[in-house]
């Protein structure tokens, strides 16, 4: 099979203008990823489907990853020239820098026509909050369909394109996105005999408050674990 | 069932009998007739979850045989069944349903909860769509851990359970759930809210005790 | 049909005919089956639209197992979820326990000594006869017999469990493979036990055919009913024993040849029709290929260390990166994709499941059919609900 | 001709229902209250803590509350609390041990994962399953007490992986008492050698506690 | 006469001797009003002993095929099971859905019953022990008999559920799909017979061939071939295995039962019973000799213990389908009745009439009209069975 390298090469010569890059897995397993621009991103897949020496005629598996955004330290050295004339200084400079989040949703591709794969796609959302979209596959593989589904159910994908975008896994009725980092997830901690970690922190808060009168907590209650 | 009083009937004592006695003879070979019947014949719901309900077709089939008790009568309309056995992991979107399929049992009814995540959602406690134990909104007569449990063990829990019916008396204290004017015979079904279920359990069913931690040291 | 006209959204030809709508016909009646409903194999649910008997519509809802597993496995250690991916497709948890540690073992790079390659590869053909007879039950029990192929089925079943069970110590939820090999040495007397039930695995297989696959009223009731064209299940995604019935030769155990398959000899059966009745016989089919695996494979276990001596149980920490590992489970391809952040825990964990996928065209072939039609159509796509909804 | 699979589907029933008077293959079913299941050896269903002496089973548990065991379950049953005090365990040796040891059987999954990596053999699967109950809390909280059983109720229902254990817990206890007497030895030679210095020279240091 | 025979007189004549001790000393214009209840009360006691029994059986041989034991904890061997759930059947509270028609609900298993009950007035348990003698017993049989399906068309429709409505939708199609080829199945019976009276019917199976061998309806080529459509017509109309699409359970939860509970069911599961063992007792008047013995020296038994002993044979041959078959589709289920069975039932009646029309043939002629009887009835079950399975069959796989 082509490598991913090769796979933009021609991908970029028969869509010119595309974004298309590489994204390298440093994972002993080596599957490199393709990052694609929304724009033409469902006729690439169309092509990939449908180009004889690749023939990606199934999608395997189609799945959400949260990246929230983070803080990055970046330190650069740079070497300063001693003024006093001594030896140069290497100095080190921190650059705080708010690496803005994104969702990002990966296809993982193989020709059961010519026993090859996994061809990875990956397309990103602009940010978390109000540019959630991306193109959705599903018209070019079927297999996308529930499985896209749940990543807009579970992720807050929207995907657009999609032929029946509703919620899969949860009830419709459901407002978060709980597969997202940053869920929060309902309080019902009211029983957690065995507590330690976030769920001794979430069950503190049903412990009963002890009366003013007694400051020190029976020892037959619940005694928090230091 | 026999005639002779003093012949030992499981799960009545000498005592109670003779306070029943007292109550009738009448009622009491009623109350013996009744818990003879209603022990020997507790037909599930032919209700699976998850894991579990493998394990519960399991207990029906020919090693285990749940038939010798009985039980193999697996009805699948709610309106035949005697016993929900709450076989596996319960989830939020899920839970509704159960609870609606117990309203729609007629009394006498019991409830198993077998396994562990019908118990407490158990290894999937913490997940956000997992209820954390069917007891916050029906009430559970057997609780059965394991995850899951061998089928013996639900055997075992069947057998608990018919010890429990036979224990039941007309009238008092031990009476049946719905034979009791101070328990709630109605339970509501949760609606699937924003973010939970609304309400999150019921209060006439489920309240969390306090944790008695005896520490030694 | 090349694949240039050929567009997964379109209805396909003959999968379904909707009838012009005329006067005569009545009102259409829409039914929920599930998610409890005797037929549904657990808790999943069919919004059925029916004309008379005939389905019109039928739309799956999900998420009534949905029980959180891809964010439990997050925040917990690799090891950790091993014992969650049992609980996945619970009637075959030793080929979970398998895909999630060749996931591993690709996101580590961890090599796996052979004889524990040989008790995989055991212990997961032991798993697809067990998943295949079982299915074979429930299908009949679908079709309507009165519990008694189901029996026959559990029957063997129980034998398969004493099995794992004294191998693993559990019935169902083995917990049996670590990253880099396995968790206990099979012994020789563990061995001679599986030596003796696939021998007499294909009496047992001889005479449930008797029993089901010559009957009339099976043949009348599955052939030619729910039948899938091999271009709509390719493109489907739709993998295992349900898309070789639509005659397409696509088996990983052939494809990627993971594992040590490559060194036994086993043909792959294919189907023609792509139809109920295609689906069960395929399944048959495979398991007595499996027979055929085990034997070669009991024969030529070698001797040698179970587990990697370098393999880590506690404080496993994967370098960065990501890996996506399948295999050929009993009801399709089952992939773990994990990626790695570098912590203890993945930072994504998700299961492919492969009963949900080919869930896909579930309405495909249920469409024009009547509602026992749709029963056993959903029977034969053979689903296990705690692998869909996770 | 139409209706010979159905005859054949009769004769297998037939079969079946004649064979379950005779075969024992076709007779399966275990008369379970009365004959209990033979468990294999590996079977475990939820652990217990094992302690060396049967009349003071608090005292002499393997257990040292090291928690690595309640880091690694997976669904978080375990609750262990820390001594404040050491006492000693088994073989003499001060320890720390658990002051509260809760396993929560209504949320364990009994994967045993406890048992692989508690470095001191000290919690095992259990076999006992007829633990139906009709209270949730209490009956299936088990406490330090309910948890602590004998090594000789561990060495009767895993005998192989016990004996395995006691072997190897014993090579460690020899090869440790090796070491303390070596360590005891070198200590007595260092001092026999302060002792034979010059005695001009006052002992300065005290020989290095081993 | 040798007393033997007297001996087995007497017994033979118990119960009418049990009867007329009751009734004997009454004056003569109510004993025929006490006759006929305690008619019916021995009817009802006996055959709901029966019924308790039989579902302990199935439970029972069902549990055996299947390598179990079945019931056997609830007394010895399981004997007081029914009872058991007898006792919590009544105990069971009784639901009535909001929407559902409440007269109608309650009325449909109470009809039921009933007209199953109605069908035990006909047979003929014994020599001279029917309930009523009707000239026309065997159209009241058939005419109570459907009556039973409007009974289960009346459960699904008032209980406002739809797999309720969708199984009496079946109902109604299998009652008159299978109604036609059971009563085209014993036609030829009456036109052998001339009579529409059951007593008479078994009077005329009386007498041996050959010294030994019975001179049933079954042991000719036109009666097997009437008696195999008959009996695969009760299956159906009694709404068993494999044709119990009503209650399809693994489609409909419990189609038109799905909205009965405690003791409204429980009627329901007697009243399929009774129909079955109604069946089952015409089959055995029609064309197995009724109440006969099948070897002349068997004699001696009275004749309600064959009755009885061919019935229970029939009632177990239903519970070992049941073990067996899947379950047919509704439209090859009415396609089997009407493809399949109403031919077959038509050219029997030819054979039939060709049977009766030789009657006098001997010698030679006498196996040449075994011959063509027997070939009438092989040969269009041939052609037509194969034009009903067609395109059904075995299947070779390739292999990659």
């Amino acid at each position: 099979m082509e490598t991913p390298e090769q796979i933009r090469d021609r991908l970029l010569a028969r869509f010119p203008g595309a974004e298309i890059s590489v994204v390298a897995n440093p994972a002993p397993a080596a599957q490199h990823s393709l990052l694609l621009g929304h724009a033409p991103a469902v006729e690439i897949a169309r092509f990939l489907r449908d180009d004889p020496t690749l023939k990606l005629d199934q999608c395997s598996n189609v799945t959400g990853i949260d990246w929230p955004e983070k803080e990055i330290v970046e330190t650069t050295k740079s070497t300063v020239p001693d003024p006093a004339g001594g030896p140069p200084k290497v100095v080190e400079t921190k650059i705080k820098r708010i690496q803005p989040g994104y969702l990002e949703v990966v296809y993982h591709l193989y020709s059961i026509a010519l026993g090859h794969g996994p061809v990875i796609l990956r397309l990103r959302t602009g940010n978390r909050t109000d540019a959630v979209t991306v193109p959705s596959l599903t018209p070019v593989w079927r297999a996308c369909e529930f499985q896209e589904r749940e990543v807009f159910d579970l992720f807050g994908v929207v995907l657009t394109g999609h032929p029946d975008l509703r919620r899969i896994l949860m009830w419709d009725a459901f407002k978060d996105f709980p597969m997202r980092r940053d869920y929060v997830a309902p309080d019902d901690y009211e029983w957690e005999p065995t507590p330690h970690g976030d769920v001794l922190e979430k069950a503190k808060r049903h412990y009963p408050v002890p009366p003013a009168a007694a400051p020190v907590a029976p020892a037959a209650q619940e005694a928090p674990k230091a | 069932m026999s005639d002779n009083p003093s012949a030992p009937t499981p799960g009545i004592t000498q005592q109670e009998r003779d306070e029943l006695r007292r109550q009738g003879i009448l009622l009491t070979s009623i109350q013996e007739l009744y818990t003879w019947g209603s022990s020997h014949s507790v037909w599930p719901l032919n209700f699976g979850l998850a894991c579990c309900a493998i394990e519960m077709i399991a207990a029906s089939m020919a090693k285990f045989d749940i038939a010798r008790f009985g039980s193999e009568v697996f009805r699948p309309s709610p309106r035949q069944a005697d016993l929900l056995i709450v076989s596996g992991t319960v989830t939020k979107k899920m839970a509704p349903q159960v609870v609606r399929l117990w309203d729609q049992m007629p009394e006498p009814k019991y409830c198993i909860a077998m396994g562990a995540c019908a118990i407490s959602g158990g290894p999937f406690k913490q997940g956000y769509n997992v209820l954390k134990g069917i007891d916050r909104y029906i009430p559970v007569d057997i609780y059965i851990p394991g995850c899951p449990p061998r089928p013996e063990a639900l055997l075992h829990g069947l057998v608990q359970l018919q010890e429990k019916i036979r224990g039941f008396k007309l009238t008092g204290p031990d009476a049946p759930r719905h034979l009791r004017a101070d328990l709630p015979c109605d339970y509501p079904v949760p609606e699937f809210g924003a973010h939970d279920l609304e309400p999150p359990a019921n209060p006439d069913v489920w309240k969390a005790p306090v944790l008695v931690r005896n520490e030694k040291a | 049909m090349s694949a240039n006209d050929f567009s997964p959204l379109a209805p396909q030809a003959g999968s379904h005919v909707r009838e012009v709508h005329d006067p005569l016909h009545g009102e259409l009646l829409e039914v929920s089956m599930g998610p409890h409903h005797p037929s549904t194999h657990g808790v999943f649910r069919m919004i059925v639209t029916l004309d008379g008997e005939r389905v019109m519509k039928l739309k799956p809802v999900f998420g009534y197992l949905h029980r959180n597993h891809e964010k439990i496995a997050e925040n917990t250690t690799y090891l950790g979820s091993m014992p969650y991916t049992d609980r996945l497709d619970y009637l075959c948890s030793m080929t979970n326990n398998w895909a999630y540690a060749i996931a591993v073992e690709k996101l580590s790079g961890q090599p796996v000594p052979e004889r524990a390659e040989y008790v995989r590869v055991i212990l997961a053909e032991i798993t697809r006869l067990l998943n295949h007879t079982c299915l074979a039950g429930f299908l009949m029990q679908d079709c309507g017999c009165s519990g008694t192929p189901l029996m026959y089925a559990f029957r063997e079943r129980e034998k398969i469990l004493d099995l794992f069970e004294s191998l693993s110590g559990s019935r169902m939820m083995c917990n049996y493979q670590r990253f880099g090999g396995c968790r206990v040495d099979p012994s020789a007397d563990w061995l001679d036990g599986a030596r003796k039930l696939t021998d007499n695995y294909g009496r047992f297989l001889d005479e449930f055919e008797t029993l089901l696959t010559g009957n009339e009223i099976i043949m009348a009731r599955t052939q030619g009913v729910g039948a899938l064209s091999p271009e709509l299940a390719i493109n489907a995604g739709v993998t295992g024993p349900m898309l070789r019935a639509t005659g397409v030769n696509y088996d990983l155990r052939k494809v990627d040849a993971y594992g040590v398959y490559s060194r036994f000899d086993f043909r792959v059966p294919l189907g023609a029709h792509g139809d109920v009745y295609d689906r069960y016989m395929i399944r048959v089919l495979e398991m007595r290929e499996s027979i055929k695996i085990l034997q070669q494979a009991l024969a030529t276990i070698p001797a040698g260390p179970i587990m990697d001596p370098k393999a880590k149980l506690r404080g496993f920490r994967p370098k960065a990166g990501e890996a996506y590992g399948r295999i050929e489970g009993p009801k399709g391809e089952i992939g773990f994709y994990l990626v790695s952040d570098g912590s203890p825990n993945p930072y994504r964990y998700r299961v492919r499941p492969p009963s949900f996928v080919n869930l896909t065209v579930l309405e495909d072939m249920c469409l024009g059919q009547t509602i026992a039609d749709a029963v056993i159509i959903l029977g034969s796509v053979d689903i296990v609900l705690g692998e869909v909804d996770r | 001709m139409l209706g010979t699979g159905l005859l054949k589907g009769l004769g297998v029933t037939a079969k079946n229902f004649v064979g379950s008077y005779h075969d024992p293959e076709r007779y399966t079913t275990i008369e379970y209250p009365e004959v209990k299941p033979k468990l294999p050896e590996a079977y475990r269903n939820f652990p217990f803590l094992v302690t060396e002496n049967a009349m003071d089973p608090m005292g002499t548990l393997r257990c040292v509350a090291c928690q690595i065991c309640e880091k690694e379950c997976p669904p978080q049953c375990i609750y262990i609390e820390k001594s404040k005090d050491k006492k000693p365990d088994a073989s003499g040796k001060m320890q720390i041990y658990p002051a509260i040891f809760d396993i929560d059987t209504s949320v364990c999954m009994s994967c045993q994962i406890c048992v692989e990596v508690c470095p001191f053999d000290a919690i095992k699967m259990d076999q006992v399953f007829e633990i139906a109950t009709t209270d949730r809390y209490d009956a299936l909280l088990l406490r330090r007490e309910q948890l602590a059983k004998p090594n000789s109720y561990y060495q009767s229902i895993h005998p192989t992986e016990a004996a395995e254990v006691d072997g190897r817990l014993a090579a460690d206890r020899k090869a440790a008492e090796e070491k303390a007497k070596a360590a005891a030895a070198a200590k007595a030679a260092a001092a026999k050698a302060a002792a034979a210095a010059p005695a001009a020279e006052a002992p300065k240091t005290p020989p290095p506690a081993a | 006469m040798n007393a033997a025979f007297l001996a087995t007189l007497s017994l033979e004549l118990l119960p009418a001797q049990l009867r007329d001790m009751v009734t004997g000393w009454l004056p003569e214009p109510w004993r025929w009003l006490v006759n006929s209840i305690l008619a019916i009360a021995v009817i009802l006691a006996s055959f709901g002993l029966l019924f308790a029994y039989l579902t302990l059986a199935e439970r029972k041989i069902l549990g055996r095929v299947q390598n179990r034991p079945g019931p056997n904890r609830t007394g010895y061997f399981g004997l007081l099971q029914p009872f058991a759930d007898g006792v919590k059947a009544l105990t069971k509270e009784d639901i009535v859905p909001r929407g559902a028609d409440h007269l109608l609900h309650f009325l449909a298993p109470v009809a039921l019953l009933a007209f199953s009950i109605m069908t035990f007035a006909v047979l003929p348990f014994g020599r001279n022990l029917v309930a009523v003698e009707l000239d026309a017993g065997v159209l009241y049989f058939f005419a109570a008999g459907a009556a039973t399906e409007l009974a289960v068309f009346m459960a699904g429709w008032a209980s406002h559920n739809k797999y309720s409505l969708l199984a009496a939708m079946r109902a109604l199609a299998q009652l008159i799909s299978y109604e036609l080829p059971l009563l085209l199945s014993f036609v030829p019976v009456i036109m052998i017979a001339g009579s529409l009276s059951t007593q008479e019917i078994v009077h005329r199976q009386s007498g041996w061939m050959f010294g030994f061998v019975p001179q049933w309806h079954v042991l000719t080529p036109w009666g097997f071939a009437g008696f195999a459509i008959f009996m695969t017509a009760a299956l159906a109309e009694s709404n068993r295995s494999p044709f119990d699409l009503p209650e399809a359970e693994s489609e409909l939860i419990a189609g038109h039962l799905t909205e009965y509970s405690g003791f409204k069911y429980a009627l329901f599961f007697m009243a399929e019973y009774f129909g079955m063992c109604a069946l089952c007792g015409m089959a055995v008047t029609l064309f197995l000799g009724g109440w006969q013995a099948p070897l002349p020296f068997l004699e001696f038994i009275p004749s309600y213990v064959w009755f009885a002993t061919k019935m229970l044979t029939l009632l177990l041959g239903f519970i070992w389908v049941r073990c067996t078959f899947p379950r047919l589709r509704i439209d090859q289920l009415t396609r089997f009745a009407w493809k399949f069975l109403v031919p077959l039932a038509l050219i029997n009646l030819g054979t039939t009439a060709f049977w009766s029309l030789t009657s006098g043939w001997t010698g030679g002629l006498q196996i040449a009209r075994w011959l063509v009887a027997i070939a009438l009835v092989v040969i269009p079950f041939q052609l037509i069975g194969r034009k009903l399975s067609a395109g059904l069959g075995p299947r070779t796989y390739r292999y990659a």
